[in-house]
């Protein structure tokens, strides 16, 4: 009976704070051995940019992973087309781009990343379309298949832009830094910063406000009663592998303004960087996601401040760590 | 000092819910004890719990003396626990006999011998060959184990746990979906399996014949707990086993006129 | 029989096609004048062992590595690094060996039994991950490995082409240090292939594949698939670094292009899957198909994209051009993965399996 | 009688298993149907086929004069199939109010889809907002029921609702279903429990290997206990 009229209270959930106080814990650790607050202000900025920017590339490979079980090694491509897309709109407007206006500078900015996602999710669709829905469901093929669309694309980059370092100048009114006292922060850092949050605030949003959201969150967790109870996840799916792809050409657009260049391996290095982050946030889970965006990039920018030969192998270290303490990752989506 | 296996307060949640409830029970060698209980009531889970494939949240394992609790599945297999599976879980493109010997090889202990061909290990072949006539599948060595009728699959799946030589055997629903003419070669296996008195056999089964003509012992299992334990005649009989096991009699409906629901 | 581990080619023109390119490779120095030839013919040889050993991975165990060009890069790094360091002796070939074959074998075990554990998508990212970190710290370390230009080396005395073992006046060939380079490499890639073929056919290389079939089940047998896996791993990982090996020997140069970097991975992925996964005959065809076009038909795009470019066309020069040779690789890979999953050995014996199957009846 | 369900001739196969091996079966309009068997006979997969989870490999679905065995699922669920699987499979990440947003398909839910939902399942009322994932086994094949019935459905499919849930449960849901079965549903009902099928149905079918075995009604079943012997292996009965 008790079972029905249950007068005892539920158990309160238990919400997993640990993964979120671990880069809290991390930066504040680094105080002391960085020494200087200028600096460990500078680097823990840079951080927070970095796996901003890292956060949006990612955020769309581990979504699709989640709902459809299908693991993108391709999602690369669409980093680097987005950035050269761009690049066919900053290019003729150069002179916007370093006219002394935030206006201007914007006008001619908003636009291109905006033809970038858009080109960027139509790519989403062709590649879904072609080389992942045949292979639906055969994690192997998926694999070997989405590989193959990387060198696809990328080499198609390069015949239709050639092999060189394409510079990617950042708009005049986004160089120079805020400073305050001693501490110089980076303009376009705080706007990466900004972008980055925007967007996970809004997927945050989406998945918890929005029907569609709901969906989203249901089919991660069983994909076969979403559709008995009438709804066509294949739609919902491509949805949301073209806005992940979308997501992942904005990104490759942030990127390649940080950098002020572009290039077609870019895409080689931040699939690594992408596996590494949706590795360890565990595969599916946003929250995750954005939690281990933001430990490898304090990793690659403390640790490259502390000990700069480290760098190189320092995120297969956090991964080994990470791994270890959790081997499915910081929050492991519970269905699989 | 005899073989024993032996359950204490053995429990498993998920969730919310408990599958197996604080079952405490021992089991010694030469009897069969027939685990029974409606769907759902934990069985399978309980195998699972001894077998390895699952991690009991609460409680111990004892078996031969030493504590298995934390041990994994592979290693408790290797200590003597055998189990046939409920859903028929083969490789299913290996052959019929490729199965059977990959259990003969497990039990004994070829586990990394890389550096000569298979078929030079005539005595895995013979061995293998020999189990496959004792579950009347000799005829069917070379097919692939998907192309096994189901109730030959059965079979197999129980072939692959005598190949394993084990000191437990567990058998989860054997004769489950088998058509009436292929249930006794099973049952006629377990009763020569029991011959052997070294041995301990549990077997978990829904037909209550099948139960009679072999159970030493009944233990019952009801939403995760054990309710009844004791010899076939006298569990049986019991009112809580009859309400256990058939289900739920509404209280205003006597247990004999049935059907008058409509 | 015994040779090939009980596991014949079990197709007519299998056999058939098998035996020719054995005998053509073995004959090379004979048959086929040049030193192009003889490049490619090694070059096959050595590739066809690589990709043997990764055949036992992604065929017998369904695990996708992507560090595969890193065991191999190790292998030819380590000989490199060795005669460059130490002069062309044969302690330094031993040193290379003593060194580079453990230092293969420790990492596989490293990486195997941390992410053999989880879910196979899993290894595939984290060979991923640990491969990149890899190839930059190769390049990073130029004090060692010589950075992007990598270590060019010369080979002890009875290996390099001036030593004549045979004059040309005895049999009519002049069998130099070369021709005995090129016999080394034959001969230890031969062996390698056999070997792997012996592992896979043995009783270990089946509990590969019945935990390829399902591991759930091999567990519940008693076999601890981890140790089992990562066993394949480390096999896979000291064949790739011998090969490598031989691959430096050959070039008498290790770089970063020749053995490390992603496009090989690539390279083995597609003689893999041209030639047939899971049943180490496909190495052999796929090495021998892939490298014969990438060498022949890459100098055809060269001429067709000329005369694209001749012709005024637009694009097609550029995307004809012999630097997007991987951009046709990447499609021709797709296009196997979804049409020709089973690859040529498979085919093969299909065609053959049908045609037994239809005379007994 | 109209039946509302019909299979002929339906054969199922997963990966190379051989599960249904030609289904014919009725539903008849506003009755219940009981599916009876022993374990592996195949009735899950059977509700699954008609679900369209698993595709038929032969044979016709029709629901309702129309044929739809090579329609996808969510085809199949607007045509008005409720489906209450085995697992339950709520969404446990999701709360309660969040599984009947998504089971009300057509739009927001109103206030008489919710007196309709708590007058069956008050407890549900009282979890509003907790997470599903934190309910009992109890509550959750409630909730269960309650997506596939929030909105008017043609054919109701239940899959074992009384598995795994304590005597007490087991009596409420059935007293749930009973209630539902007299409003007026069709539902085709897997069970177990020998006494909730009898309480509930109307006429029954009984699988063993992938085919039906036995069709009648549920009444000459529950009275002829050598018949339930033989086909459903109860014969606990025979010894009192």
């Amino acid at each position: 009976m008790s079972d029905i009229a249950a007068t005892d209270p539920l158990p309160k959930p238990k919400r997993d704070l640990a993964p979120i106080l671990l880069p809290v814990a991390l930066a504040v650790l680094m105080i002391p051995l960085i020494g200087s607050t200028s600096s460990w202000l500078t680097l823990t900025v840079a951080s927070l940019a970095m796996g901003m920017m890292i956060f949006i590339m990612a955020s769309g490979l581990t979504l699709v992973f989640g709902l459809m079980d299908v693991l993108n090694f391709g999602h690369g491509a669409f980093i680097a087309v987005g950035a050269y897309v761009a690049t066919l709109v900053l290019a003729p407007f150069a002179a916007s781009i370093q006219a002394d206006s935030l206006w201007m500078n914007l006008a001619v900015l908003a636009p291109a990343a905006l033809l970038s996602m858009a080109v960027s999710g139509a790519l989403g669709l062709v590649v879904e379309r072609v080389l992942i829905l045949p292979v639906y469901g055969q994690h192997l093929k998926q694999i070997l298949m989405t590989t193959g669309g990387l060198i696809v694309a990328e080499q198609t980059l390069y015949a239709l832009w050639g092999p060189q370092i394409i510079p990617m100048p950042l708009p005049t009114s986004l160089r120079g830094s805020f400073i305050l006292g001693d501490v110089a922060i980076a303009k376009y850092r705080v706007l990466a910063m900004l972008i980055g949050l925007a967007i996970f605030i809004a997927i945050q949003l989406v998945l918890n406000r929005s029907k569609v959201g709901l969906l989203i969150r249901a089919g991660v967790e069983n994909r076969e009663m979403v559709e008995a109870l009438g709804y066509r996840i294949r739609r919902l799916f491509l949805g949301v592998f073209m806005t992940g792809s979308a997501l992942a050409g904005l990104g490759g657009v942030m990127w390649a303004l940080y950098r002020e260049q572009v290039h077609a391996s870019m895409s080689d290095d931040l699939t690594v960087l992408i596996f590494i982050v949706v590795i360890i946030g565990g595969l599916g889970s946003i929250g995750g996601c954005f939690i281990g965006a933001i430990l490898v990039a304090m990793v690659a920018n403390y640790g490259g401040f502390l000990v700069p030969k480290l760098a190189l192998v320092s995120n297969i270290l956090l991964m080994v760590a990470i791994l270890m303490w959790r081997p499915r990752g910081l929050y492991a989506v519970t269905s699989r | 000092m005899p073989l024993t296996l032996e359950t204490r307060d053995l429990t498993i949640r998920f969730g919310g819910h408990v599958a197996v409830n604080n079952v405490s029970c021992t089991f010694r060698p030469g009897e069969l004890t027939a685990i029974v209980g409606p769907n759902g009531a934990g069985k399978t889970t309980y195998f699972n719990l001894i077998s390895g494939q699952l991690r009991a949240s609460h409680g111990s394992i004892l078996f031969d003396g030493t504590d298995i609790t934390g041990q994994s599945a592979p290693m408790r297999t290797r200590a003597g626990l055998g189990r046939a599976f409920q859903l028929t879980n083969l490789f299913p493109n290996l052959s019929v006999e490729e199965n059977v010997r990959l259990a003969v090889q497990a039990a004994n202990g070829t586990h990394y011998d890389m550096l000569r061909p298979w078929m030079v290990r005539r005595d895995l072949i013979a061995r293998a060959d020999a189990i496959l006539d004792q579950v009347a599948l000799g005829s069917r060595r070379g097919v692939a184990a998907t192309a096994l009728s189901h109730g030959d699959q059965r079979k197999l799946e129980v072939a692959l746990m005598i190949a394993l030589e084990p000191k437990v055997f567990m058998f989860d629903e054997p004769t489950a979906g088998m058509s009436i003419d292929e249930v006794p070669v099973v049952l006629n296996l377990i009763a020569q399996l029991k011959q052997d008195r070294s041995k301990i056999i549990l077997l978990v089964e829904h037909k209550m014949d099948v139960v009679r003509s072999l159970a030493d012992r009944i233990i019952v299992l009801h939403n995760g707990q054990l309710v009844a334990d004791g010899p076939p005649a006298e569990v049986i009989a019991s009112p809580i086993v009859q309400e256990a096991y058939l289900g739920v009699a509404p209280k205003n409906t006597a247990g004999d006129t049935a059907g008058s629901a409509a | 029989m015994m040779i090939l581990s009980g596991d014949p080619p079990r197709s007519r023109i299998l056999t058939l096609v098998l035996v020719v390119i054995i005998l053509a490779l073995a004959a090379t120095p004979f048959l086929f004048p040049g030193a192009k030839a003889l490049n490619v013919a090694a070059k096959i040889c050595v590739f066809a062992a690589l990709v043997a050993s990764y055949d036992l991975l992604l065929g017998y165990t369904g695990s996708v590595s992507f560090a595969h060009t890193m065991f191999y890069g190790i292998g030819s790094y380590a000989i490199a690094i060795a005669l460059y360091g130490m002069g062309p002796n044969w302690a330094a070939v031993a040193t290379g060996i003593v060194v580079g074959l453990p230092l293969a074998a420790l990492l596989a075990l490293a990486i195997g039994l941390f992410s053999l554990r989880v879910a196979a998508i899993f290894f595939a990212m984290i060979t991923l991950a640990v491969a990149s970190a890899f190839q930059v710290l190769a390049s990073q370390l130029s004090w060692l490995t010589g950075g992007e230009d990598g270590r060019s080396f010369q080979l002890p005395e009875l290996l390099r082409p001036g030593t004549v073992l045979i004059p040309k006046s005895l049999f009519g060939f002049e069998i130099n240090g070369r021709i005995l380079t090129f016999y080394l490499v034959f001969a230890v890639s031969a062996l390698m292939i056999l070997a792997l073929l012996r592992v896979v056919n043995s009783p270990f290389g089946r509990v590969l594949q019945a935990i390829r079939e399902n591991r759930f089940r091999a567990e519940a047998l008693g076999f601890r698939t981890v140790f089992h896996l990562t066993y394949a791993n480390c096999l896979a990982a000291l064949v790739a670094a011998s090969a490598g090996m031989l691959n430096a020997l050959w070039l008498r140069y290790a770089g970063p292009d020749t053995s490390l970097s992603f496009s090989i991975m690539l390279d083995i992925l597609l003689m893999v899957v041209i030639g047939g996964m899971g049943t180490i005959y496909g190495a052999l065809i796929g090495a021998t198909i892939f490298i014969l076009a990438q060498n022949y038909l890459q100098s055809l795009m060269g001429v067709a994209s000329n005369a694209a470019g001749e012709a005024g066309l637009p694009l097609l020069p550029g995307l004809l051009h012999p630097d997007r040779w991987l951009l046709w690789l990447g499609l021709l890979f797709i296009a196997s993965v979804y049409f020709f999953p089973t690859g040529v050995v498979g085919r093969l014996r299909k065609a053959s399996g049908d045609k037994s199957a239809g005379s007994s009846h | 009688m109209t039946d509302l369900l019909r299979l002929s001739g339906v054969h199922t196969h997963i990966g190379r298993y051989h599960i249904l091996q030609g289904i014919d079966l009725a539903v008849p309009q506003g009755q219940v149907t009981m599916l009876l068997g022993r374990n592996g006979a195949g009735k899950t997969t059977t509700l699954r086929t008609i679900m369209g989870l698993w595709q038929a490999s032969k044979g016709e679905i029709t629901l309702a004069g129309e044929r739809i065995e090579s329609l996808a699922t969510p085809d199949i669920a607007r045509r008005g199939v409720g489906y209450v699987p085995e697992s339950m499979a709520v969404f446990s990440d999701l709360t309660v109010k969040e599984n009947l947003v998504l089971a009300a398909r057509d739009g927001p839910l109103d206030d008489t889809q919710l007196d309709w939902i708590f007058g069956f399942f008050p407890a549900l009322r009282r979890f509003w907002l907790s997470r599903a994932g934190s309910l009992s086994g109890g509550q959750k094949q409630m909730l269960s029921i309650a997506r596939a019935i929030v909105e008017p459905r043609k054919l109701l499919l239940v899959d074992e609702p009384t598995k795994g849930l304590a005597p007490a449960i087991v009596m409420a849901l059935i007293e749930c279903l009973k209630e539902i079965k007299r409003k007026g549903a069709t539902i085709l009902l897997v069970e177990q429990n020998f006494f909730a099928a009898r309480e509930l149905g109307d006429n029954v079918l009984v699988m063993d290997n992938g085919t039906i075995v036995h069709r009648g009604e549920m009444a000459a079943l529950a009275a002829d206990v050598s018949l339930q012997e033989r086909l459903l292996g109860l014969s606990l009965g025979a010894h009192q």
